[in-house]
C-alpha cells in the first residue's frame, strides 16, 4: 500500500505522465488499452453533461434538490468502470458517474431527484440485482456495506463490495465502526472516500485533525492509500487492485480520494457564503475531465472531431433521457402502502380506503378551483 | 421446507427462554440463510442462554459474535438482509437498542418501500426486555412504543413459551423486518409444553387468553402473568369462568383492531395494562381506537394501568413502579363499578 | 440579566425562522455560558439561516460547526451541559435525528434523576420537522411521538414567529433537556411583529389560539396553518365566530389537560390533527385521555386526521399524504353532524 | 509517546525493575516517594477487599449485579491517584478503585449497585463536583468527556478530563466519533481503554483486526500509548504525562491500558462458560498487587506488619462501611418523581397520587398476607 500523504497519481494536472511522485514510476499497463480510456473519457462527459442539465432541470422546477458531482467525474467513472458485474456497489448521493457506467438510465436518475420512489426500483442493467440505492442518512451505507460483504462471504461468494462515502461521512460512527468490523471479520469490502474538501458548509481541517483521512483505516488494521482522485488512472489503479484483493479474500481496503466539490453542495445550497472564489478557481485547473482528455490527446486516441461527436452525442442521449422522464406519470397516491409491507396488514385497510378519499376530495377541488390544493403529480 | 409433514408431534416441557432457543434452532436447521448475530451470542450462548449451543450446532459463519457496536449490528443486518440472508440479531437488553434506531428507522423499516419491492429486510431484532428482575439501571426498559409508531416495522412481543416458540418463527418467516421483544420477567418463570414442530403462529393477531363478557383487560409481555393470575382468581370467585375477558396483544404492530373491537363491543368496558411510561405508550393507541371507533359501546371510561412517565427506579424501589396483581385488580373493580 | 426592565419593546417584523435567530441572540447576548453546536451552523448560518450571522457576532468558541456526527453532537451538549453550559445543538434536520436518541434517552433525560439532583442537563436539541417542502427522502418526518414517549424530556413545537421566539427562550432558561422541535414548512410562509424583548413563553402550556363552543380542534406545527384557515372560514361562514376552538398544543411533553378537558367538557367533540404517522403519534395519547377522562362530555366519538402509517412519499407525491385544509373540513363536518 | 506493541513497563510481573523494556530505561522519579507508593498500594489492597465483600454482598443478596475489578487495580487506582482534585473523571462501571480514590464512600458505592440512585447522588470529597457517575451504557460516557472537556475549553479552565472504558466500549461508535472530536477540536482529554481481553465473553480478537487499540488514536491523530495496566509504576507515570498534556492544553491523548479481567464479567456472569483456566492461572502470575507489593518490600518501604495493618485496616474500614450502607433506608417510592424535573410539570400530579394510593395498597397487601407482593425496600 502507499504511504500517506503523497497521494497516487500518473497524470500531471495538465495529463503529462508523471515519473517520480506517488512512489510509481511507470504508468500501469491498461493505459495502453484505448478503448477503455476512451470508454472512461466519455462516460466522464456524459456525467457532466447529465449534471449541468440536471442543474437546469432543478432551476426550472423539473426535478428537486440535485448534489452536482462537478468536478469529481473521475472517481465516480473509475468506481463505475473498476466494478465487476456481480460485484455489489453501495452509492451515495454523489454517485451519478458510477451509477451511469453500472447502466442505470438517466431518466431514472431523474426520477429519484425528481421525487419519484421508482427512481430506486430498476436493476442497473451492467450491475448487481443487489447494487444498493442512493443513501441519503450519512455513512449509514457503510454498515450495510459490510453487512453485503459478511453475507457473501458466508454465501462462499466470490464478489467484491465497493462503498463511496464523503469526507463528511468519515467522521460518523457508522463508518468508523463499520471499518473495524470489516477488518475484524476480514470482508470484502472496498470503501473510497470521495474527500472533496467540504462538507456542506464545514472544510475538511474540521472534520478531523488527522492529516489524511485513509489513516482512518489504521485503526482497523486495514490497508488504506490516498489517492489523487483527479486523475482517473490512478483512481482506476487503485480501485482495481483493492477489488481484486477483496475478491480474493485478502480482505478490505481504504482509499481516500482527493478531488474537490467545484460546485454547491447542491441546487439548495450557496458556496459563496462560505469559501472564496479563488479555492475554487485553483480547483478549476486540477479538474479531472481536461486532464484525462490532454493525456489522450497526447496518446493519438482521440482528436478534435471525435470530441465534437461526443458532445453531440453526449446532448442527445440526455434529451431523449428528459423526455422518457417527462412522460413518466406520478404514481397513483394508494402507491404510498404498496411497499409497505409485504404480508399486508389488515391494521391499514381503512388507511388505504382514507386516502383514496383524501385523493378524491383533494383532487375534485383543485379541479374546481384550481387552488387551495398543492398540485404536483 | 417449512413441512409439517415432516415433523411429528415433539412436545417439550420447555420455559419461554428455551422456546426461543428451540425456535432458532428450528429455524437454522430448515433455513440455511438464517444467521444471527450479536454480543456474546457465540460460546457464551447469550447472556440469558437463548441462544446456548446454537453457535457449536451451526458454525461461527452462521453464529457469530459481534464487536461491541450496536449500530453496526442492526447496519450489517440490512446488509445481509437485502443479500439474501435472513439475520436474527440479539441485542443484549433493550435499554441499548436505540443505537440501531437510525438504521431501523431509515433503512429496515424503509428498503422496500424505497425501492418498490426491488430489496427488502425480512431481519429479526431481538432484544430482552421489560423490568423485574433485580438488574441495574439500563437493564429494564420497556419502549415498544418507540418502535410501534415506525412504519414499516412489526413489533411482537411473546409471553409464553408456546407463543414465543410460535411468533419467532413466524418473525423469522416473514419477509419484512420484525423488533421481537421478550420479557425476561418471564424467561424462566414457568415452564410449559411446547410443540417443537416448526409451526409458526399467526402474526398481526392478538390472542384471546380467557374469554370474558363484562370486561376486556387488555395487555402484552411480562405483564400477562399477573393479568392471568387476576382474572382467573376474579374469574372463580365471581363463579362466572366468563366475566373477564383478557387479551394478550402480542403483536404490537401493526395492533389487531378486529379482536379488540369484537370484545369490547361484547364487554362495554375496558382496561389496559403495560409497564411501559404511561405517555405514548401503546396502550394510549388502543384507548385512541376506542375513543375513536366504540366510544358508544364503552359502559365506563377507559383505564390505562402503566408504568409512570418516570425513568424505572433502580430495583431497590423498583416494585413501586412495576404493575402488580392488587393494581391490576383494582382497576378492573373501578371499571366494573363505575357507569356513565 | 433577562430583565424585562431592560427590554423596552422592541417590535420586529419577522419570518418564523428569523424569529428563532433572534431569540438565540437574544440569549447569547444576556447569558455566556449558552453556545450552540451543530452541522453547517456557523458561516453557512445552517441550511435554513436559523444560526445567520451568529458565529460572526460570538465567536467560533460558542458557535461550534462540528464533524458530521449526530451521536457525538448529542453527547457532547450533554458533557457541556453537565459542566455549566448551556449547549443548543442543531441536528440539520429531524430524520438525522436518530443517532441521538441513546444520548437522549439514556442520558440527557436521566441526568438529573441519577445523580438525585447533583448533575443536570439543561440543553437544548433544536431540529426543523416535518414535510411539504419538496425535499428530498429523510428530510421530511415528524417523529416527534418518539421523544414525547421519553420521561424526562420536554417536547416543544411552536407555530409561529412570536411563538417561536418565546418558546425558544423558554427552552433555553428551562433547567432540563428540551427538544425544540420547528416547522419548517412555516419557516418563511409569513411574516409577523414580533417583540424581541426577551420575554419567554411558559412551558407545558397550550395555547388557544380561537375560541369556540361547539368542537375543539387540536393540532401543532405546521398543521396549525391549515387549520387556523379552516376555522376562521367555517367561524365567518357559519356567523358564529365562537364555533370553532383551535388549540396549538404547542408543549408537546408534557402535554396541557388541563387546558384540553376544559375545552373538550364546553364543546363536547374534538379533533386531532398532525401529521406524523397515526399509531402512536401524539394524537393518541390525547385521544386515550379523552377516553379515560372525558368520555362522558363527549357528544362524538374522537378524531385523529393524521399522517398514514406510510413512509412520507417523496416530493412528486407528498401531497397526498400531506393534510390539507378540506380534509381537516371534512373532519370537523363529519364529528359536528354526528352524535351518540 | 512510545511505540505500539511494546507497552511501557517498569517493574516485571515479580516487581523487578526493568531497564530494557519499553523504551525508558530508567524508573521515573516519583518511585523515590514512598508514600505515594505506599498510598497507591493501599489503596489497591482496598479496591481488592471491597471487591471480594461486594462479590460476596451479591451472593447474599444484599447487592444486586457486580462487576468485579480484580485484577485490574493497578489501572484503576493509577487513575484516582493521577487526577487532580478539580480534574473531571469520567468513568465506567469497572472503576471502583478510581472511585474510592476520589474519595467516594464504600457505603455510596454499596448503594449504587445495590439499587438505589442515592449511589450517584454524592460528590467525591477528593474529586470534582462534575465528577461523572457510572456510565452503563458502554462508551457513551466518551461523547460527555469530550463535551465536559470543550466546555473546560470554553470557560478557558485548565482541568483535564480522564475518561474510561473497556476494550469492548473500543468498538463503539460513540467512541470513535469522541476519538476524532477531541483530535478536531484539541480537547483536554485523556482517554484510558482498560483492555482486560475480554467484552463480557468476547476475546479481544473479535474486537478489531488492530494488533494494538492504541493505534484507534491515529485515526484522529491523537497521541496513544500501551502501557503495562499491571504495573502501577507505568500507569501512574503515563496517566500523569497524558493529564500533564492536556492541563497544558497540548490536546488530547490515549493510553491503552493491559491487564487481565481474572474475574467473571459480573456475578451474573459465569466464564467458565468461554474460556479455559489455565488463562486465567496464567493472567494470576501477572497481576498489580504482588507486583507492587514486591518491590515496595525491595525498596525496604514495607513489611509484614505493615501488610498485616493494612489488611485488618481494609476489613475494619469495610465492616464500618457495610454497616452504614445497611442502615440506609430506601427512599419513598414518590422519590422516582423527584428528580425528573427541576420544575414540576402539572401532567405528573395525578400519577404521584397514583403511586402514592399504589403504594399504600400493594404495601397493606404485604403486611397482612406478607406474599403477593414483591417485597424489598
Ligand atoms: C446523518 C446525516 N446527517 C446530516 C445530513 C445532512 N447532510 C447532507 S450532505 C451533508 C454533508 C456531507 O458531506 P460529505 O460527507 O463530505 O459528502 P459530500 O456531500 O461533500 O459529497 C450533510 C451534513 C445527512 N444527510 N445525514
Ligand atoms: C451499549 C451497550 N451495549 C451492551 C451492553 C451490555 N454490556 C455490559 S458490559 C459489556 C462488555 C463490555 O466489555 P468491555 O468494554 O471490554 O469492558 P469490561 O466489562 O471488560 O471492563 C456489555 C456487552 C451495555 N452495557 N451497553
Ligand atoms: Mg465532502
Ligand atoms: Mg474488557
Amino acid at each position: 500500500m502507499m504511504p500517506h500523504n503523497n497521494p497516487l497519481q500518473y497524470l500531471s494536472a495538465e495529463g503529462e505522465p508523471l515519473t517520480e511522485r506517488g512512489g510509481r514510476h511507470e504508468l500501469p499497463d491498461f493505459v495502453n488499452d484505448q478503448s477503455l480510456l476512451l470508454q472512461a473519457y466519455r462516460w466522464m462527459n456524459l456525467t457532466r453533461a447529465f449534471d449541468q442539465k440536471a442543474v437546469a432541470l432543478q432551476r426550472t422546477g423539473i426535478i428537486g434538490t440535485y448534489p452536482s458531482s462537478l468536478g469529481q467525474e473521475a472517481i465516480s467513472v473509475a468506481c463505475g468502470m473498476a466494478l465487476a458485474q456481480d460485484d455489489v456497489f453501495v452509492p451515495y448521493y454523489r454517485d451519478h458517474g458510477s451509477l451511469l457506467v453500472r447502466g442505470n438510465l438517466m431518466e431514472h436518475l431523474l426520477l429519484y431527484w425528481g421525487g419519484d420512489e421508482r427512481g430506486s426500483a430498476y436493476v442497473a442493467k451492467a450491475g448487481s440485482a443487489l447494487d444498493m440505492p442512493i443513501c441519503v442518512p450519512i455513512a449509514t451505507q457503510a454498515s450495510h456495506a459490510v453487512g453485503i460483504a459478511s453475507a457473501l462471504k458466508i454465501q462462499q461468494k466470490r464478489q467484491a463490495v465497493l462503498c463511496t462515502l464523503g469526507d463528511g461521512a468519515s467522521s460518523k460512527g457508522d463508518f468508523l465502526e463499520a471499518l473495524n468490523l470489516a477488518g475484524s471479520w476480514h470482508l470484502p469490502v472496498v470503501f473510497v472516500i470521495n474527500n472533496n474538501q467540504w462538507a456542506i458548509s464545514v472544510p475538511r481541517h474540521i472534520q478531523s485533525g488527522a492529516p489524511t483521512l485513509a489513516q482512518k483505516a489504521s485503526a482497523a488494521a486495514i490497508p488504506s492509500m490516498q489517492v489523487d482522485g483527479n486523475d482517473f488512472i490512478a483512481m482506476y489503479e487503485a480501485l482495481t487492485e483493492g477489488l481484486h484483493r477483496a475478491r480474493q479474500r485478502k480482505g478490505p481496503m481504504l482509499i481516500e480520494a482527493i478531488s474537490y466539490r467545484l460546485s454547491d453542495h447542491t441546487t439548495a445550497d450557496d458556496a459563496s457564503r462560505y469559501r472564496g472564489q479563488e479555492e475554487v478557481d485553483k480547483a478549476w485547473k486540477n479538474e479531472p475531465i481536461k486532464r484525462l482528455q490532454n493525456f489522450i490527446f497526447q496518446r493519438g486516441y482521440w482528436d478534435k472531431k471525435a470530441e465534437g461527436c461526443l458532445q453531440d452525442d453526449c446532448q442527445t442521449q440526455l434529451e431523449k433521457s428528459v423526455q422518457a422522464y417527462k412522460s413518466i406519470e406520478a404514481e397513483q397516491p394508494e402507491a404510498m402502502f404498496d411497499y409497505m409491507y409485504q404480508t399486508w396488514p389488515a391494521a391499514l385497510d381503512d388507511q388505504v380506503v382514507t386516502c383514496g378519499e383524501k385523493y378524491k376530495r383533494n383532487y375534485l377541488a383543485a379541479q374546481q378551483h384550481s387552488s387551495g390544493f398543492n398540485k404536483g403529480a | 421446507m417449512n413441512n409439517n409433514l415432516e415433523n411429528p408431534d415433539c412436545f417439550k416441557q420447555v420455559s419461554l427462554v428455551e422456546a426461543i432457543n428451540m425456535a432458532l434452532d428450528y429455524a437454522m436447521s430448515q433455513d440455511e440463510s438464517v444467521v444471527m448475530l450479536g454480543e456474546d451470542i457465540g460460546k457464551n450462548g447469550g447472556v440469558f442462554r437463548a441462544t446456548d449451543g446454537l453457535q457449536e450446532k451451526f458454525g461461527q459463519a452462521r453464529v457469530m459474535d459481534t464487536p461491541l457496536a450496536e449500530t453496526s449490528i442492526a447496519g450489517a443486518a440490512v446488509g445481509m438482509s437485502v443479500a439474501g440472508l435472513k439475520p436474527i440479531a440479539e441485542i443484549q437488553f433493550m435499554g441499548f437498542i436505540y443505537a440501531t434506531l437510525e438504521h431501523l428507522i431509515c433503512h429496515a423499516a424503509r428498503m422496500r418501500n424505497r425501492t418498490r419491492g426491488r430489496l427488502s429486510c425480512p431481519m429479526v431484532i431481538r432484544a430482552p426486555f421489560g423490568g423485574g428482575i433485580h438488574a441495574p439501571e439500563h437493564h429494564s426498559e420497556s419502549t415498544e412504543a418507540l418502535f410501534a409508531h415506525i412504519p414499516g416495522l412489526r413489533v411482537v412481543i411473546p409471553s409464553s413459551p408456546a407463543r414465543a416458540y410460535g411468533l419467532l418463527l413466524a418473525a423469522i418467516e416473514n419477509p419484512d423486518p420484525v423488533i421481537f421483544l421478550e420479557p425476561k420477567r418471564l424467561y424462566r418463570s414457568e415452564v410449559h409444553d411446547v410443540n417443537d414442530n416448526g409451526q409458526a403462529l399467526p402474526l398481526d393477531s392478538c390472542f384471546t387468553l380467557r374469554e370474558g363478557e363484562e370486561l376486556t383487560l387488555i395487555s402484552w409481555g411480562a405483564c400477562i402473568k399477573e393479568c392471568l393470575a387476576v382474572v382467573d382468581q376474579m374469574n372463580a370467585e365471581s363463579g362466572n369462568d366468563k366475566r373477564i375477558e383478557l387479551i394478550d396483544l402480542a403483536s404490537i404492530k401493526p395492533i389487531d383492531f378486529a379482536t379488540i373491537a369484537h370484545s369490547i363491543k361484547k364487554t362495554g368496558r375496558c382496561v389496559i395494562v403495560h409497564e411501559a411510561a404511561k405517555t405514548c405508550g401503546v396502550g394510549a393507541e388502543i384507548a385512541a381506537y376506542i375513543a375513536e371507533h366504540l366510544m358508544a359501546y364503552c359502559k365506563s371510561p377507559v383505564k390505562r394501568i402503566t408504568g409512570f412517565d418516570t425513568v424505572m427506579p433502580y430495583f431497590r424501589n423498583e416494585q413501586h413502579y412495576l404493575i402488580s396483581e392488587l393494581d391490576i385488580k383494582a382497576a378492573i373493580d373501578e371499571s366494573l363499578s363505575s357507569d356513565f
